[in-house]
């Protein structure tokens, strides 16, 4: 039985815009107790079809054309009090960012109950019940505290189960969820996953569950679209599309997936091109007349070596200390104890003066390609300035950084430009170019594939590929993603709550990991199952 | 010769008795500006404080607007014939507000003890009284040491307030907690004071003149902003603006209003006179041509016109019309740009500018100031305004840090007491605004107002003064520049509100409203 | 409990600063031309340096600046603010008659400016783009660059001289002794003319905010969330973005006191309301120093209390500031 | 940006309105040789009455006309050179206490403050009194009064540009922490100072026209505020005296404020789509 049918949707864009429409002549169905993943990178009008759907689109967007049928009507045409009566009863929807999609200054159990009051459903103490009981079914600890307590006091993946709660208030036919796992750790992800199938399996409502996330889609989905640039390309059921994609846009996009395929193990380095000897890093936070000091244990003894020309991934969740670590091994941060190690000088014990003239042996690729550009300065400029500082004189650092431009794939022209003019991939390009200016014996990557979208990703990852093996590079590769670090590196360290859980090789780590948070992290990686499935090493 | 003069006045109620006319009665709303610092007049002798004390504590005489003496506390009075001795009979059953006899030790008290350590201006005339006392309870006598003309000017209430012996006789008079509720034997006594608002002062109903007041109640209104001033009165919320209490330019429209009248009488006493200091020691104003270019430079008479409003008299010389033993017949400074050019280039006038200090007690002074600096700057003196508040103004005139200044000081009636402390070379003290602040220096006629101040009979000290003012003219020692009028603007309905030479000062005694 | 720590913390910071307002401003005041002692001779009609001298022995004036500084701090530490010898009474006790009448009109104003800043705020923001939101802005504009004195001085002419409609001036009808509500009335009516011309900048200020607030909560996520739910736009409005809205106008409203507070002298001394900023300006014309300094730091205190104020409203709006202190 | 700024019909016609006032003090000079305190003719004259003087004179008989022009300049004069001050005191310590943080942090803040406790306005009195109504003294004192806010908001901006990664960048480059702040930080906390500046001009401008309505005016400077303080006591007779000058504050506020809020749309596009066609 269908519960929703979209037929030649098109939604126009402002003008101005990049393209004249966000989604074009887009139709698919879904039945009830089915869940469809509608997949895409960023840009290809996945969440404005559901947008469209809840009359949520944003000024000057509008729909052009086309019909969204549910239960025979169609909701795209009805009158705004109906629609409303509709919104949250009928369809519900769930967001991204649990952080920001709860009102930070209501009570959990008031966002609830309040679902109820806008459709004038049931009396005040009946609507608490049932928020109580709904926050049992979510999978909530300690229902009768959490209703009373503030977003602020939850944690992402508690805050995206009260989001479901709210969702399902009314037991909707119809849920549409908006990338709603992307902002969260993968095991708290699986734990979301598991719930959404739960609630399917037990209410048997329609999910329309939008992700950029093949992984998500092999471990959820019955059906798949998959759309690009406002078309969808590809249709058909998830082993269909996962196992055997027609449209080479599919084929890429899976292509560039990281899946966990592992790379064939290379000769281990001897000289250690970085050495972390009894790393510690402790914040402390609050201080004051009246205020205890909390500390928290950012980097807690960790020890570990990168040999030189090897890729050592450092993995772990937010909040685990994997960034910190990185931070304080360019003494970006400084640490409270321990050393750093780099071609025999400890970096952790440098005064600032001695460090700035040694500052060109770790450079670092940052996460977020549009803030780690100056926007004010010229890309030479970045590129000059550290060599310069150097001691490089002006001219020859400038041929180095049109050189450079070239290696990264730019072009020597882009020298002259503004960072504005480069898209998000381009531009940490030109953070990979700035690291290599310095001529460093170490790279750090933090999470510098992390913000872009899967195609990129990929190609990022195979520059820096090529970079290692043709620069003979020394690279400590952070990121949250397993299946990433599995790509790129030679060995793999798994981080805990400030600790070192386990160092070894990537197919030690993959095939025979010894800690049980590793195997409870390589379990949730969505998608694991059907990487196996499709024939890889195992 | 001998000269004998007794005058004796007939007991001052019987001819102040109520006629059948006048009636009873009735609240007065006063505005006040600004906001008098206190209300004990013999700490205070500022215009505000004197303006409600007036009404609160009497001297023993009064002056009528030609400055003859009338009976106050002292019902009548003789100046023995060499001038030396004078001789005060007092009115009978007087008391204070709060019930005690009032007698001639309060006199001797207030003249002898409290006003000389108090009172800068008395002690100056004090100078010349050789003893004070008091044979019986209703009479005081004065001996003198020399003759003292203008001594019979003294007794006004802003010049010798009598104040309550009972009251201050050995305490420490400045921090006197009674000064904040003041005790006098005046017609009205002291009832609230809000700050920043209105002082409420009450009918004294136990006042020796029988029948008088005839007013209820009177509030003094702190309103601090003169337009503001100007809108109480055409909205009814006050019924009189003492001179000054508006700007000029209100006066016409205000006075254009049905039933309200207005007078220029009641500054007979003060005699203010507006002119500018110009400092004689150093710069180009200590060149006697440059500071008659300055007199001639400056169009006195637009600035009475239109800064005033038509009010006033421009000035021939230091002495007022309204003051005793004044001339005209000095030489004129018209208003000659051309003269003054010529002065300038004659004296050879580099154009080094001369700083203007304006008088900062609002806008028409303001006004002036702009009108001279513009007079000047056309006759080729660089001028510019060198602002001040009221503190600033005291501090630069003071020490003698100015070229030019505006100021105005009351006469008192008498040449002696009120104009030759702004000439003579005694004078020059830094530290003080009030007197011979110009640095002006003339060996000779000093003597003469030494001589004047000393003369016995009137004829004699009128032909001294004479000379002095033709003399005085020529050296411009500053530059005079206007008698100041200031019209005091009521409703008709209110009568006799000025019948002395301090006008509202102390009139509201006889001052009665028409039903 | 947290709530009370803070606001210990800050009262012990807020008597620090205050302390060093006072030493700050005492400098400040004693290095300006002109001498009290002369401007008060002056006004006693004529000085003689004999006068000036007993006067200045009488201030402490004789005394080398640091013991009139010593002496000074160390009565502030007693709470004594000095004696004004211009108006011959303890400096507390001028500043205890003009107070409650500065702070009826910036309380007043204060109230009105928020209140009225965040309802127009609200109806601007909901009306967007429309035309009665063109309106409401551009008047917010003009009010925000109209000089306060200026509006003073036509809400006079207007209401006051031309249609009578309220007394121009003044704090209340004096020798009228109203008594009761009837007094309340009266010093009401009088309140209106000051209070609405001192609110309207400020008005302006917070309709702006409110407005800009408001556009920028209602692109949150968790509004859209509110759409998701069903709620009407109304109720959006009123129980999501608003309350967020707010946080930041308060915020500002709370820092803006000092302004209100200084922008009473101007309509004091327009409208003639015998408060502490008329007060000030009297008192610095004579040099009256333990005037001025008293009013400083009441004003001072004033400012703070307000920060004080809108930081307890902070928190009982926001629960996530309490927890996080 | 320009494109953007342009875009938006009251920025121009704030433009529009600020170049004419410009353009009237510059011209002020040549249409009034005479200078503003010439007096042309009798007193109280309405506006129109006579030829030649559009506006009508004031109390002494002086042209309002050239007056206004006259007071065009000072209040310009007193707007920008103020404001540029108070962004010398300002920028500095703000920027040093968000780059450097802890005890430097503390103190400018602590300092600031303290500064924003005192009411401003009445300080502001106190130090024209104090050092006397000149246009130095008042230009300064308008700008110890204003860079409070100034401080704050570059602190905001410096520490929100210091965490941005391009700074670590720098710093992993060896750059030193001075050379930093200069040219990776400050370039780019000028957008929001700029549009600050603007609105700080405009009540730079109000502020002056209140000292000197109060009577803390420069006498041989004359400014709207002045023209309006000296008419007060007639603006019962003589309405234009005050009605004039007080809109031509009122006009040049609103085009600062105008311009202000169409840079301030301009240099931070996310800000200006809330809610308005994008």
């Amino acid at each position: 039985m269908t519960t929703l049918a979209i037929e030649h949707l098109t939604i126009g864009l402002p003008p101005g815009a990049d393209r004249p429409f966000a989604t074009e002549d887009v139709s698919f169905t879904i039945d009830k107790g089915q869940i469809l993943c509608v997949v895409g990178e960023s840009g290809s009008g996945k969440s404005m079809t559901a947008n469209a759907l809840m009359g949520l689109l944003p000024p000057g967007v509008t729909v052009k054309a086309g019909r969204a049928l549910f239960q025979d009507q169609d909701v795209l045409r009805l009158p705004e009090p109906q629609k409303q009566a509709l919104r949250g009863a009928r369809i519900a929807m769930i967001f991204q960012e649990p952080m920001t999609a709860l009102n930070p200054l209501m009570r959990i159990g008031d966002q609830i109950t309040e679902v109820f009051a806008a459709h004038n459903l049931y009396s005040p103490a009946e609507r608490r019940m049932r928020a109580l009981t709904l926050v049992r079914e979510v999978g909530l600890p300690d229902p009768e505290k959490i209703i009373r307590a503030y977003p602020f006091q939850l944690s992402g993946g508690q805050r995206q189960r009260a989001m479901i709660a709210m969702a399902l208030a009314l037991e909707p036919d119809l849920l549409i969820a908006d990338e709603p796992t992307t902002a969260l750790d993968v095991t708290t992800q699986a734990q979301i996953l598991r719930l959404v199938l739960d609630l399917r399996d037990r209410r048997g409502m329609a999910v329309m569950f939008i992700t950029h996330d093949f992984g998500v889609v092999a471990e959820i989905a019955d059906t798949v679209i998959v759309m690009r640039e406002g078309r969808v390309v590809e249709r058909g059921a998830a082993a269909q599309v996962l196992g055997d994609p027609q449209h080479e846009y599919t084929r890429r996009l899976l292509d560039a997936i990281p899946t966990g395929r592992l790379p064939p193990a290379r000769p281990k380095a001897d000289t250690p091109a970085l050495e972390i000897k009894g790393l510690r890093k402790i914040y402390r936070t609050g201080g004051g007349l009246f205020r205890p000091v909390r500390e928290v244990r950012a980097v807690d003894d960790v020890s570990l070596t990168v040999g030189r020309g090897e890729v050592l991934g450092l993995v772990g969740e937010s909040g685990s200390g994997k960034s910190t670590l990185g931070r304080t091994a360019v003494r970006l941060v400084t640490p409270d104890g321990g050393q750093v190690l780099v071609g025999g000088v400890d970096l952790a014990a440098l005064s600032e003066q001695d460090l700035r003239a040694q500052r060109h042996k770790v450079q670092m690729v940052f996460q977020d390609p549009y803030a780690s550009l100056n926007p004010r300065q010229r890309i030479m400029g970045a590129l000059t300035d550290g060599p310069i500082q150097k001691g490089v004189p002006r001219a020859q650092a400038q041929a180095r950084a049109r050189d450079l431009l070239e290696i990264v794939g730019l072009g020597a022209d882009a020298a002259r430009r503004f960072p504005h003019e480069f898209s998000g991939g381009q531009r940490q390009r030109i953070g990979i170019a700035r690291a290599l200016a310095m001529d460093p014996d170490l790279i750090i990557a933090d999470e510098a594939v992390s913000a872009l979208d899967v195609s990129i990703q990929a190609q990022v990852l195979d520059l820096l590929r090529d970079l290692r093996d043709r620069l003979n590079l020394s690279i400590l590769f952070i990121t949250h993603d397993l299946r990433v670090a599995a790509q790129l590196c030679d060995r793999i360290a798994v981080m805990q709550k400030g600790k070192l859980v386990e160092i070894g090789t990537v197919h030690d780590i993959f095939l025979s990991p010894r800690q049980d948070y590793t195997r409870q992290l390589l379990a949730a990686v969505p998608g694991g199952g059907w990487a196996h499935d499709a024939g890889l090493p195992a | 010769m001998t000269y004998l003069k007794t005058t004796t006045f007939l007991i001052a109620a019987a001819l102040a008795a109520p006629l059948a006319a006048q009636q009873s009665g009735g609240r007065l709303d006063i505005v006040v500006q600004p906001e008098p610092p206190g209300l004990m007049m013999g700490l205070l002798q500022n215009g505000p404080t004197q303006l409600v004390a007036g009404d609160i504590y009497e001297s023993l005489l009064r002056y009528d607007s030609d400055l003859s003496p009338m009976p106050s506390l002292a019902k009548e009075w003789e100046i023995s014939e060499d001038g030396l001795t004078y001789t005060f009979h007092l009115n009978e059953g007087v008391l204070w507000h709060d019930g005690t006899p009032f007698t001639a030790e309060d006199v001797v008290f207030s003249a002898d003890v409290f006003l000389r350590e108090t009172h800068a201006r008395l002690r100056a005339s004090l100078a010349y009284v050789d003893s004070i006392t008091a044979p019986d309870d209703l009479t005081v006598v004065f001996q003198l040491r020399e003759p003292f003309g203008p001594f019979i000017n003294a007794f006004e209430a802003g010049t010798m307030p009598i104040v309550p012996k009972h009251i201050y006789d050995g305490t420490d008079y400045a921090n006197n907690e009674m000064n904040a509720t003041p005790i006098g034997t005046g017609p009205f006594k002291f009832q609230e004071w809000v700050k920043g608002s209105h002082i409420h002062l009450v009918k004294n109903e136990d006042y020796y003149i029988d029948g008088l007041p005839y007013l209820d109640e009177v509030f003094y209104r702190v309103i601090p902003d003169a337009a503001s001033r100007a809108v109480a009165f055409e909205t009814g919320e006050v019924d009189v603006l003492p001179g000054g209490s508006v700007e000029n330019w209100d006066v016409p429209r205000l006075t254009e209003l049905e039933g309200v009248c207005s007078t220029g009488k009641g500054w007979e006493f003060f005699a203010p006179l507006a002119w500018m200091w110009m400092n004689n020691r150093e710069g180009p104003t200590s060149d006697v041509r440059f500071r008659q270019a300055v007199m001639y430079a400056m169009d006195r008479n637009f600035v009475k016109d239109v800064v005033w409003n038509g009010f006033g008299t421009v000035a021939t010389g230091p002495v007022a019309s309204a003051t005793n033993f004044y001339t005209n017949e000095v030489t004129q400074y018209d208003y000659n740009p051309d003269k003054a050019k010529e002065l300038l280039a004659e004296m050879g006038y580099d154009g080094e500018t001369v700083r203007i200090l304006p008088l900062p007690y609002g806008e028409t002074w303001q006004r002036w100031a702009e009108a001279v600096r513009q007079n000047l700057n056309e006759a080729g003196i660089n001028a510019e305004i060198d602002s001040s508040d009221v503190a600033g103004w005291n501090e630069k005139t003071s020490q003698w840090d100015y070229d030019l200044a505006f100021t105005y000081l009351y006469q008192y009636g008498d040449p002696a007491l009120g104009v030759s402390r702004n000439y003579t070379m005694d004078q020059i003290q830094k530290g003080s605004p009030w007197n011979n602040v110009e640095g002006y220096e003339n060996p000779e006629l000093d003597k003469k107002w030494k001589a004047a101040a000393s003369m016995v009979t009137p004829e004699e000290r009128a032909a001294a003064y004479a000379e002095i003012q033709k003399e005085i003219v020529d050296d411009a020692p500053v530059a005079w520049l206007q008698e100041l009028e200031f019209p005091t603007i009521y409703r008709c309905e209110i009568q006799d509100l000025v019948t002395t030479a301090i006008g509202v000062n102390d009139g509201l005694r006889d001052a009665w409203i028409e039903q | 409990m947290t709530v009370f720590i803070a606001i210990l913390s800050r009262t012990a910071k807020a008597l620090l600063t205050l302390l060093a307002i006072a030493v700050l401003n005492f400098f400040l005041i004693h290095a300006a031309p002109g001498d009290p002692a002369v401007v008060l001779a002056g006004e006693a009609g004529a000085a003689d340096p004999q006068m000036i001298e007993q006067l200045r022995e009488r201030f402490g004036l004789d005394q080398p600046f640091h013991v009139q500084l010593g002496k000074y701090v160390w009565g502030i530490l007693q709470l004594d603010l000095g004696y004004s010898f211009r108006q011959g009474a303890p400096v507390i006790d001028l500043i205890a008659d003009r107070l409650p009448a500065t702070l009826l009109l910036t309380l007043t104003a204060f109230v009105i400016s928020l209140v009225f800043g965040i309802a127009l705020g609200v109806a601007a923001a909901a009306r967007v783009g429309r035309a009665s939101d063109s309106a409401l802005t551009t008047l917010a504009l003009l009010f925000y660059a109209t000089p306060l004195y200026w509006a003073a001085l036509m809400a006079v002419l207007v209401f006051s001289v031309w249609l009578g409609w309220l007394p121009g001036f003044g704090y209340e009808t004096v020798g009228a002794s109203y008594s009761g509500f009837a007094r309340v009335l009266d010093i009401a009516k009088h309140l209106v003319l000051p209070a609405l011309t001192l609110g309207l900048f400020f008005m302006a200020v917070y309709m702006r905010m409110t407005r800009a607030s408001m556009l920028e909560v209602s692109t949150a996520d968790f509004v859209k969330t509110a759409k998701a739910k069903g709620l009407s736009g109304p109720a959006i409005r009123r129980r999501h973005i608003l309350r967020n809205a707010i946080l930041p106008v308060v915020t500002l409203a709370g820092l803006q006191a000092g302004q209100l507070v200084g922008g009473a002298v101007l309509t004091e001394t327009v409208f003639a309301w015998p408060g502490i900023g008329r007060l000030m300006f009297e008192s610095l014309a004579a040099r009256d120093y333990n005037t001025i300094l008293g009013v400083f730091l009441v004003s001072a205190a004033m400012v703070i209390l307000f920060n004080i104020v809108t930081d307890i409203v902070y928190r009982i709006v926001d629960p996530r500031i309490g927890a996080r202190a | 940006m320009w494109k953007r700024f342009s875009s938006n019909r009251p920025a121009l016609v704030g433009v529009v309105l600020l170049i004419a006032v410009i353009a009237v003090a510059l011209l002020a000079p040549v249409l009034f040789p005479n200078g503003p305190w010439k007096m042309v003719q009798r007193p109280f004259l309405m506006p129109m009455a006579v030829d030649g003087l559009p506006l009508g004179t004031d109390t002494l008989g002086r042209d309002v006309a050239a007056q206004l022009a006259y007071g065009a300049q000072v209040s310009l004069l007193v707007g920008l050179v103020s404001t540029l001050v108070a962004l010398l005191i300002g920028v500095p310590l703000g920027a040093l206490a968000g780059f450097y943080g802890g005890y430097v942090d503390e103190g400018a803040m602590r300092f600031t403050e303290f500064f924003q406790t005192i009411p401003n306005f009445a300080l502001a009195i106190v130090l024209v009194a104090i050092f006397e109504p000149t246009l130095a003294s008042i230009t300064l004192a308008i700008a110890i009064v204003s860079w409070p806010p100034v401080a704050r908001l570059v602190r905001a901006e410096v520490m929100s540009v210091r965490r941005r990664e391009f700074v670590d960048a720098a710093r992993l480059a060896g750059l030193s922490k001075p050379r930093i702040l200069l040219t990776q930080v400050l370039p780019n906390t000028v957008s929001p100072i700029i549009v600050m500046a603007s609105l700080m001009v405009a009540t730079a401008i109000l502020l002056e026209s209140s000292l000197s309505f109060l009577g803390l005016g420069d006498p041989n400077a004359l400014s709207w505020g002045y023209m309006i303080g000296a008419a007060r006591t007639v603006i019962r007779s003589a309405w234009w005296l005050s009605f004039f000058p007080g809109l031509a504050i009122i006009i040049t506020v609103l085009a600062l404020n105008l311009i202000g809020e169409g840079l301030n749309d301009a240099l931070n596009p996310h800000l200006r789509q809330r809610g308005q066609k994008p």
